[in-house]
């Protein structure tokens, strides 16, 4: 098995015309996604490389069966792309868009949150892969083979240097998921933990945070009660220069939480193993996976 | 994007949020103009990005237009915690009979918007929070259903507001959420809200912060942004859509994606090196962009060597190389760079990048790698 | 409450929908002069709150000021099915290469907004609706998350509207709920919605129904009720606050809820009797409006019995007595009542009633006994 | 038994200190229904005849443990109070006010659809009467007596005239509610036919309809697929004035729908008897359960 995206996955890529859009489609199918169709409006019955373009997302599932959409078209049309696939019946939204306005985000959330069986992954997220299956995004597959080791992250390159570092010591993945870097993630660590936790595939589990927030600290406490695989846990930023705070207001909301070192260590206070490098990440995973 | 106070009044007085009358000076005869036709006493107040101007000595009552001049003269291009004054606000005097706190703020935690009521305002809000957090209410909305009059009202009792305040407060915070929402905002904050003698409710200050993301929808706010008082580097890098932060060191650092480079800061740190700056030239790097970057880095007189650290998803190997050879041609860097080219097209990129041969680039294949070695060049060492 | 075509466009205009400009005018000098400002050719429309006055006449185009004058002479004081011309609406004629239909209504069923689109505007759409339903495309709004771009869109495709219309159909459908929400309107429709030669969209003609019960928040809108329409007696139960409609029959009734009053019309049909109206005195209804009831009714001349039937929940039936002879003292009616009252305070009401011994007043104790009763005495038998 | 009130109820009203508001719980109250506090902002602290009044529905549930909302203040007021209510953790609320706005209405029944647990009877309602355990509302409780008959309305005094036929045929009522006659009643025909169905003291169920909306026809669906108790049916506004419709659009929506003829026969098509007069519906009570 992996999750969120595999055999079972039937892709619609909203904004499959444009160049960055097509280009990454293409490379997505080229890899082995099931891409069944995309959506344009006005360019309904055109086709990319074989590839059925509809109006509308309604149009696509109805036409072409798709279960899972990749979001990737500019940020003011973004978050109505989103509802449109929701709204449509599409269960998994992959939202690889960058720069979406935040109150779009907070409207998207509360939105899908009340929509049972659908899942948002992102926005500003570079996607999930689920290694010999199917590659939903832009993540460069070529560095990654199936194997039992899942990775999550917040950060989309930051997910590569990882995701390298341990098929460089051998680790192949069950399922590599963006979370994506915005203030309101559609999906959070704890939501993949759960997952993960179900998955077969699954051995070990990779966890790659960033100052602020605190979903690293909630995961923490989740892993201490649900999780009984292993989990490996890297952030980035200690030495990143104090994030902007949002006033007095803001730093009452955050409290001391948010740096790196805290959230670091509320994940050791529950016997998580955090390294300090990419590279020391793949050598705890080695130490308790074997090499 | 944060605005100056007399902006953030600005922004309320466009929702009917009740503010005092102002306005904004330039000059010391802006100034003393602008006094006279306030009337006397009024507030001569640094507009500055950033609190405490108060016990800095920004902030003046002027009974008359020599006191307005003098304190206008004093001000401007005083320094407060490494900010320039530019620009005053001249404001008519306040009667105060009591200071609240207000604000309204995304919590990322609880994914939505929190608003925040407490009769402790005017002095330092955080420490209220740490000592007394309970006399702070707040309140989460939900931002689909949108901010009700009974969670006002809540609010308002809860913060032991008194009884024939409760209504008029609570239309405070319904405009206060007008505001947040209308402007999309990140943050509006109030401290104090006040209260005159003849119990009416005002804003005294304001701190707004706008959400970038949004400014193609608010051409007007767009507007006000304040480039003076913008690092020449940091301007430069918006100018060109990069995120750049400066920072103390001697290395200059590029990386694609945030995660990524401030991955790269702690293991440059690690190797115990001191990054000069953040750089993150984004996602689908263009290879003007990298050019840019490059120019950027370098207008820092105090970088000594620069690390690139490309990881390509979306960012292709090959646009990286192209950029760094025009950014070599164009801006003709007198340090070593370390470049680690990995990801989408990095073999291409690679071969584009031995090809052209550039003077002072290292190449390493492993973050760590590329970390030592710029590490090293930046104390003089060959790597 | 209905609004003038002319009125539900300036709503339009208010939410930057587009209509065609257009003067309204009471007289024919005013029309006239109406006309001369707008030029040639203009639409000289009969404002009235029925559909089919195109057929009736009550729509003429005037290609000079001659013809602008004798058609406003013509349909001004025109009758259309029993709705009298007061006012007129001088418009730009308008070119028309297509006529589209768009609505949103209050849609009980599903409780929340319907949003319909059709290209088969112009004529009889709920002919379309019977014959060719797929031809209407329709949606339900969720009215907490708003009507989104992409359902918007989604009618516009499902429509088969042409493609270079999709994007401006969908913001005029976008502005239209706009009004809806803003307006608090139970009803805005357009038929037709024009396509231009330039392809433009514009608003042809307007319907719009308006929340009585929201107007509190709406006093502009408030002002748009045109009294001249409505018949006088419910006029006068509409100032006084009662709810009142005027039937062909010559049994006064008057009833405390909607419901019992429909259920007392039905029993005074069965038992043969003919009502002259429907009122409902609404819950808790005081002394003074049960007077102005007995007015209201009295003041149909057609009415030969009136028939009382209360049962008190909310509405205390020693009021109801109270009001009663009140009314009897003011009012003093020559037809007969007959009363019956149950409910709250049911005891005491009764013996106010019998201890004032009122001229031609019969009781009933059930609500068959009382329309047996009255009916009767409609039919100047005695009960 | 009974429904949605009863011997459990711990009631708070909103407008409690209105002479309308204050009349009606001291009715509530000397009819035995356990009243526990009000809601009036601005007057927390005071009492009504002993029932203490809170500036909060979240203060009073918490102080009080109302479970129950009775709402009567003016209509500007009534949605927030009862979305104040909904958010105080108030299983049941019962909105009497009248001429609430219809987007108002459309609002509120919209968010509390979306709150597992919480009920909105009204507004523009009468209110719950169960005989000899609780009165919430303004029903005229001496009229009725416990029994047998579920009785429910979307008429205020028509229902009072129904219960009284019964009562003066002998039968009591397990409970009588009104669900009001506003465009969007926050509870419909068929949510208390799966109440009066699962209810054991109710052995017979008044359903008493009028002309408008499609509630009755609905109903007559689920009778006929999950109703296993009789049920009888009265129509109101058979010589009403033909309602207005609402423009074309109006008409499209509600089709041949809406007139009582339509919804009778709706009713006898799935067996369910109708009465022609409140006095019918008591005579066919008698046939079905014996006089």
């Amino acid at each position: 098995m992996s999750v969120l995206v595999g055999t079972e996955t039937r892709l619609c890529v909203s904004g499959i015309t444009g160049s960055e859009g097509s280009f990454h489609t293409l490379n997505n199918r080229a890899y082995g996604t099931n891409v069944v169709s995309g959506v344009t409006p006005g360019k309904g019955g055109q086709d990319v490389e074989g590839i059925p373009v509809f109006n509308t997302f309604h149009a696509a599932v109805e036409e072409s069966g798709a279960n899972t959409a990749m979001v990737f078209v500019p940020p003011p049309f973004a978050a109505d792309s989103i509802l449109e696939a929701a709204d449509a019946g599409i269960e998994t939204i992959i939202a690889i868009t960058e720069g979406i306005p935040a109150h779009d985000e907070l409207r998207v959330y509360t939105q899908i949150k009340r929509m049972p069986g659908v899942r948002l992954i992102g926005p500003n997220c570079p996607g999930v892969l689920s290694p010999g299956k199917a590659n939903v995004g832009i993540i460069p597959a070529s560095f990654f083979k199936e194997g039992n080791v899942g990775v999550m992250s917040r950060s989309g390159t930051l997910t590569y240097q990882i995701g390298n570092e341990l098929a460089q010591k051998g680790f192949g993945n069950s399922s590599i998921v963006g979370l994506g870097g915005d203030p309101i993630p559609g999906t959070s660590f704890v939501d993949v933990l759960e997952m993960f936790e179900n998955d077969d595939q699954t051995e070990l589990i990779v966890m790659s945070g960033e100052i602020g927030g605190d979903a690293e600290e909630v995961a923490a406490e989740y892993i201490a009660e649900h999780v009984t695989k292993p989990v490996v846990g890297y952030i980035a930023g200690f030495t990143a220069p104090p994030g902007k705070t949002m006033g007095h207001a803001g730093a009452i909301v955050s409290g001391s939480k948010g740096t790196a070192a805290a959230k670091a260590e509320a994940l050791e206070a529950k016997g998580v193993r955090v390294g300090r490098t990419p590279t020391q990440v793949a050598e705890i995973a080695i130490e308790i996976l074997g090499g | 994007m944060d605005l100056l106070e007399y902006q953030g009044k600005q922004l309320f007085a466009r929702h009917e949020i009740p503010v005092p009358s102002g306005i904004p000076a330039r000059t010391v005869d802006e100034a003393v103009a602008a006094a006279e036709k306030i009337g006397y006493p009024c507030v001569v107040k640094a507009q500055v990005k950033i609190g405490g101007r108060g016990k800095a000595g920004g902030v003046k009552v002027a009974a008359n237009a020599e006191e307005a001049g003098e304190y206008a003269d004093a001000i401007l291009g005083m320094d407060i915690k490494g900010f320039t004054v530019h620009e005053l606000w001249i404001e008519e005097a306040s009667e105060i009979e009591a200071e609240y706190y207000a604000a309204i703020v995304f919590d990322r935690s609880a994914r939505s918007a929190l608003v925040m009521l407490s009769t402790q305002g005017g002095m330092d809000i955080e420490q209220v929070s740490e000592e007394t957090p309970e006399a702070i209410a707040t309140l989460h909305v939900d931002p689909l259903l949108g901010f009700q009059p009974f969670e006002a009202r809540r609010l308002a009792f809860e913060a032991g507001i008194d009884a024939d305040l409760i209504r008029p407060i609570g239309e405070f915070l319904t405009k206060l959420y007008d505001t947040f929402i209308a402007e999309e905002a990140m943050l509006v904050e109030v401290n104090p809200v006040i209260i005159t003698p003849e119990r009416k409710v005002r804003a005294l200050d304001s701190k707004v912060t706008l959400d970038e993301n949004a400014l193609f929808r608010h051409k007007e706010n767009a507007e006000l942004r304040d480039p003076s008082d913008e690092d020449p580097q940091e301007q430069m890098a918006r100018d060109r859509g990069l995120t750049y932060v400066k920072l103390d060191g001697d290395i200059g650092i590029l990386g694609n994606g945030a995660g990524l480079v401030m991955s790269t800061l702690d293991v440059v740190a690690q190797y115990g090196g001191s990054p000069a700056n953040f750089l993150d030239a984004g996602g689908g790097s263009k290879a003007d962009a990298i050019t840019s970057a490059v120019e950027v880095i370098c207008s820092n007189e105090k970088v000594k060597a620069v690390l690139f650290n490309i990881f390509g998803g979306i960012t292709r190997c090959d646009e990286v190389a192209n950029g760094l050879i025009e950014a070599f041609a164009q801006a003709k860097p007198t340090v070593p760079f370390v470049v680690r080219l990995d990801g989408t097209n990095d073999v291409v990129g690679r071969k584009i990048l031995a090809d052209a041969n550039l003077p002072g680039v290292y190449t390493a294949s492993t973050m760590n790698e590329a970390a030592e070695k710029v590490v090293a060049l930046a104390k003089g060492e060959t790597p």
